[in-house]
């Protein structure tokens, strides 16, 4: 049994399939997570793969401020998705709001919405420190076993 | 009862399923490797099929509400059963199969459209609108392809003369030289095996960014890695049939005809790649179109020609 | 979703706001008869975040840096356009050295936004290949565009009176060399676009927007090029440097997404030369002119070519080191007019290509917001919206009504 | 006009194969290459800083905050920074007249703790 659940997580941790969902960014963020797919930074050396449909996607990779119409949509993605389930805040706007926090139309980061694993600073973000990221996940999933996916109220 | 063993052993280590489902993960590899390097990039590790299909099996599998949960749930079994059956009648250990019988190219021809069909289904009942339209899309495309594909596999059997695939490599290996009268059927067969597979520049059904992923929407979790699964299965299964019928150079001793077999599958998947890396998709009514106006008379025309040489050889 | 699929066989698909063929949010409900488009209806305001707003609270140069992100496309032609916008109103002139890099810069932007859609394009139509190849290839520009600004997409070249970095030596050569290898993928480019038999399939008579339809619906940049209409900012009301340098307008006769691609793909090249010329004629000089914070009284209309086509920035100043008003109508703003024309009657299959061949970003076209996440609201058109207004001045006893506006 | 077919780029996909993929050895260890120049985190040197507080008056988004904790005569001035609100621009290394302020080329600071994301500089 504990052989299957060692298979499975090691599985899990060398196929991370994304989904990519701009959440009012300025397209910057958007571009460098397309930009980590192709030929300079190829994330498929490390498993990645890009979905088009939630139910296939294991990582949500976010961007953006999340203004208040994409909220709804936000959450349904992350609840379409299945566990184990993890969130990637990417740029600045997805951390914190960013520059967009004090506008009137934005909820501010990610975090404000669903939970989020791990996050990425930057304006805009360089595909090297996505890379990094998720390394970072990857590696945070070795320490505390972490099932992804917690509880948030929406 | 060592027989039975020794039976039981084929069906199941090899070349049974064992071999089929290690020789098809590989295969993925190299399919999205040689993918990946053709465009200038490194790709994926070697164990990334067998990775992506230990995650998907342990994540939760999500059965939608709107749709219908048993056909849902049977489509990707059926799917894999229809392939791996399919698959012992092929020749991969010299040009004895593990089973044969003088109709199984009936049988198989059979098995082979039972995943687009399964696929289908699988798309119909998941009763969401992406999933419909992927659905939809590759029963026109079934349509497209299967009249060629039939004949073009059919034509090679009409100068062997037999309805089975262990006779019919054996024919062929014994007179090298009739597999090149057979030439254009193999192109029209390579071509609309690709169809068939649903890869680029034919993979409108689960063209990504029109409708998502087609048929398989919303599968998730165990369900969606047997697709995958019986996905990879398929393509090994398609390329093990083309090299049978079209490149069944043998020499008789065993061992060396497994690794011609194994040379002769990456020959083909390399062609496979080719295809799907430098065109763009085909539209599905632009495929329907092509099938059909220049497929299809080609290998009629080498039916009749066959059907001619066949008094003549 | 299975109520999408009513009983007279016609299927509304939403595309969006999270599709794969969108990397922003944006939605369409397309409506399906098989395969064929009857209707499409477009919906913005996905991305509304309210920055024009936010402007109106924090001074010019704080604006500055959330102009510079409506867009991390064409960062650096929105940027430009509210310097400009500020200098005019303080009655400043930019040294000629920082018109050229800025030119320099916007032209580097161009490249990789063209390329950047080429790609796009290509993946649309399920050409992958084409997709990584042309993006491999924007790295480069990429590459310079950092070195120049210090970062990849906000590149913050632009302050208020001029730009921040100098050129030297070494970034010249490296510019040059670029553009040089630049210039052989964009031949193998235009070869592939002009010779590939699927590719041609997929792009030719598709979104067909015709030169009446274009000059009607308002259409601007690539998309009004290859309908034949030579709108091109940069020579119909040359600014900066532009005044100085060449620019030859790129049209096209095709009025389809075929001929989108051929303009871009040719801009590219003239971009190219703009690049080297502006390199080879780079005058020596100061990169900066004081302006004042305190921004006179004013206000003002500048217009930019940004990739995708005219960009305006409106700006009024009220005396302070804060804008009274700021306004950015972004290129893709205004060719979302055309799209249910260009949509209506094509096959589900080209809907991805058609939409993406406006180039469209919905960063800085998302005005109008609809919050469904909250009971009690509602959309209301203008002259809902005006009622209302009257309505809520009235409970503060005054009466706006003897105010006509022209009923549209 | 040239002539048209099919599979134009056959060729040049059979060569990428045999040439080395233009991925960049980066793969999460290790130090990423960055341009020279390149805006990362920027860095604080107090011994000139004199409190003016001009960086801050100019941040876009109010990232950077230089705390006196000292007394207005007996200087004890550090700088904290949130990296989450940071958007990298360095309009404060523009603005600040006594260059206390630089810009590094640091741009990894992917975390899963959010707190990690304010530091004092
Ligand atoms: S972090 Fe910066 S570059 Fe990224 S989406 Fe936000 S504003 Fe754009
Ligand atoms: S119209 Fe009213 S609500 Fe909208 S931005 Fe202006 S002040 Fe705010
Ligand atoms: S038109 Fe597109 S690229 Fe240009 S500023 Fe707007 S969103 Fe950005
Ligand atoms: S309605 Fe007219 S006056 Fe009022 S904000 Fe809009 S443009 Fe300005
Ligand atoms: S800003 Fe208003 S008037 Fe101008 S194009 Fe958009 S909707 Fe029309
Ligand atoms: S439409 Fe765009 S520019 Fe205008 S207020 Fe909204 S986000 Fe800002
Ligand atoms: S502007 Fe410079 S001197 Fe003034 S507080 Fe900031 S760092 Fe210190
Ligand atoms: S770099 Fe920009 S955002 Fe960051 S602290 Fe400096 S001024 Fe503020």
């Amino acid at each position: 049994m504990s052989l299957i659940k060692k298979a499975i997580d090691w599985g899990t941790k060398k196929s991370p399939w994304i989904i990519h969902f701009n959440a009012g960014a300025c397209n910057g963020c958007d571009i460098e997570t397309i930009d980590s797919l192709t030929p300079r930074y190829d994330l498929e050396r490390v498993g990645i793969l890009k979905q088009g449909s939630p139910r296939h996607a294991d990582v949500l990779i976010c961007t953006g401020a999340v203004t208040l119409q994409t909220r709804d949509r936000l959450i349904q993605i992350y609840e379409q998705m299945s566990d184990p389930k993890f969130v990637i805040a990417i740029g600045t706007c997805a951390c914190t709001g960013g520059i967009f926090e004090d506008c009137y139309c934005v909820t501010g980061g990610i975090d404000s919405v669903i939970p989020v694993d791990v996050y990425i600073p930057g304006c805009a973000v360089r595909p090297e420190a996505i890379i990094s990221a998720v390394d970072k996940l990857l590696g945070s999933l070795d320490n505390d076993k972490k099932e992804g996916g917690g509880n948030y109220e929406s | 009862m060592i027989e039975f063993l020794k039976i039981l052993c084929k069906l199941f280590i090899f070349p049974g399923f064992l071999f089929l489902s290690v020789y098809s993960f590989l295969l993925d590899f190299l399919d999205r490797k040689l993918y990946a390097r053709m465009q200038n990039r490194v790709g994926p590790p070697w164990y990334q099929p067998l990775a992506d299909f230990l995650k998907l099996i342990g994540k939760k599998t999500i059965i939608p509400a709107d749709a219908n949960a048993v056909i849902f749930s049977v489509m990707p079994l059926v799917s894999l059963a229809a392939v791996t059956v399919g698959f012992i009648y092929l020749p991969v250990l010299g040009k004895e199969a593990i089973f044969s019988f003088s109709g199984d190219f009936v049988i198989v021809l059979y098995l082979l459209a039972i995943p687009p069909l399964a696929a289908f289904l699988a798309g119909w009942y998941s009763r969401a609108v992406y999933s419909t339209i992927g659905a939809t899309r590759i029963l026109t495309q079934m349509f497209a392809y299967e009249v060629p594909l039939f004949i073009s596999v059919l034509a090679p059997t009409l100068i062997a003369g037999t309805w089975s695939i262990t006779e019919l490599t054996g024919f062929y290996a014994a007179h090298p030289l009739y597999i090149f009268i057979n030439l254009p059927v193999a192109i029209t067969a390579l071509i609309s095996f690709q169809c068939k597979l649903e890869r680029a520049p034919f993979d409108s059904p689960e063209a990504e960014t029109e409708i998502v992923s087609g048929a398989l929407v919303e599968y998730s979790g165990r369900l969606l890695a047997f697709f995958k699964l019986a996905h990879n299965c398929e393509l090994l299964f398609v390329i093990s049939l083309f090299s049978a019928i079209y490149l069944p150079f043998m020499t008789g001793i065993i061992w060396v005809d497994f690794i011609l077999y194994i040379v002769k599958t990456l020959f083909i998947l390399l062609l496979l790649i080719l295809m799907r890396v430098t065109m763009a998709r085909i539209e599905i009514n632009n495929t329907l179109n092509f099938c059909w106006k220049y497929l299809a008379p080609v290998t009629l025309g080498q039916v009749i020609l066959n059907l001619l040489l066949r008094g003549v050889l | 979703m299975s109520e999408n699929i009513s009983n007279n066989n016609k299927i509304v698909l939403p595309i969006g706001p999270q599709h794969p063929s969108l990397d922003e949010p944006g939605r369409f409900d397309i409506t399906l008869e098989g395969e064929k488009v009857v209707n499409a209806v477009v919906g913005v305001g996905y991305n509304h975040r309210g920055l024009e707003k936010v402007c109106e609270s924090k001074n010019y140069i704080q604006d500055l840096y959330i102009i510079e992100r409506v867009c991390g496309i064409c960062s650096h032609s929105h940027s430009t356009a509210f310097c400009m916008a500020v200098e005019e109103l303080a009655g400043v002139t930019v040294p000629q050295r920082a018109e050229y890099i800025r030119v320099v810069v916007a032209e580097l932007e161009r490249l990789h936004s063209h390329l950047l859609w080429l790609g796009v394009a290509c993946h649309e139509i399920g050409f992958d290949t084409m997709f990584m190849y042309t993006w491999r290839d924007r790295e480069k520009v990429l590459d310079v565009l950092a070195t120049v600004g210090g970062n990849r997409v906000n590149y913050g070249i632009n302050t208020i009176g001029g730009v921040r970095r100098d050129f030297n030596e070494t970034i010249n050569s490296e510019i040059l060399k670029t553009v040089d290898s630049l210039e052989e993928d964009i031949k193998r480019y235009l070869e592939i676009a002009m010779t590939e038999t699927t590719l041609i399939s997929r792009l030719k008579s598709k979104g067909k927007l015709s030169h009446e339809d274009a000059l009607k619906y308002g259409a601007v940049g690539p998309v009004a090029r290859a309908a034949g209409i030579a709108i091109d900012i940069r020579v119909t009301e040359p600014y900066g440097a532009y005044k100085e340098i060449p620019v030859n307008v790129i049209t096209d006769t095709n009025e389809d997404v075929y001929g989108r691609t051929a303009v871009r793909i040719l801009e590219m090249q003239e971009s190219i030369n703009i690049i080297r010329y502006c390199i080879n004629n780079m005058p020596e000089g100061t990169l900066t002119v004081k302006v004042p914070r305190r921004i006179p009284a004013g206000e003002v209309i500048v217009r930019v070519e940004a990739p995708r086509g005219e960009d305006i920035h409106y700006l009024r100043s009220n005396g302070t080191d804060i804008p009274d008003r700021v306004r950015v109508r972004a290129p893709t703003e205004a060719n979302w007019h055309g799209m249910k024309h260009m949509l209506k009657g094509g096959n589900l299959a080209d809907v991805p290509i058609t939409i993406a061949a406006i180039d469209p970003c919905y960063s800085c076209t998302d005005r109008a917001i609809v919050i469904s996440s909250e009971k009690n609201t509602e959309v209301m058109d203008w002259r809902g919206l005006r009622r209302y207004g009257i309505d809520w001045y009235k409970k503060q006893n005054i009466d706006l009504t003897s105010l006509k506006i022209k009923e549209v | 006009m040239k002539k048209t077919g099919p599979g134009r780029i056959t060729f040049r996909a059979i060569k990428n194969l045999f040439k080395k993929p233009a991925t960049t050895s980066y793969a999460g260890k290790g130090k990423p290459c960055v341009e020279k120049k390149y805006r990362g985190r920027i860095c604080y040197d107090k011994t000139d800083c004199i409190n003016c507080g001009l960086c801050m008056r100019d941040c876009p988004t109010g990232a950077l905050k230089i705390i006196n904790e000292g007394t207005k005569e007996d200087k004890k001035l550090k700088a904290v920074l949130n990296v989450g609100h940071c958007i990298f621009c360095c309009q404060c290394v523009d603005s600040c007249m006594k260059k206390c302020l630089t810009y590094s080329q640091d741009i990894d600071f992917a975390t899963t703790n959010k707190a990690d994301l304010t530091v004092e500089l």
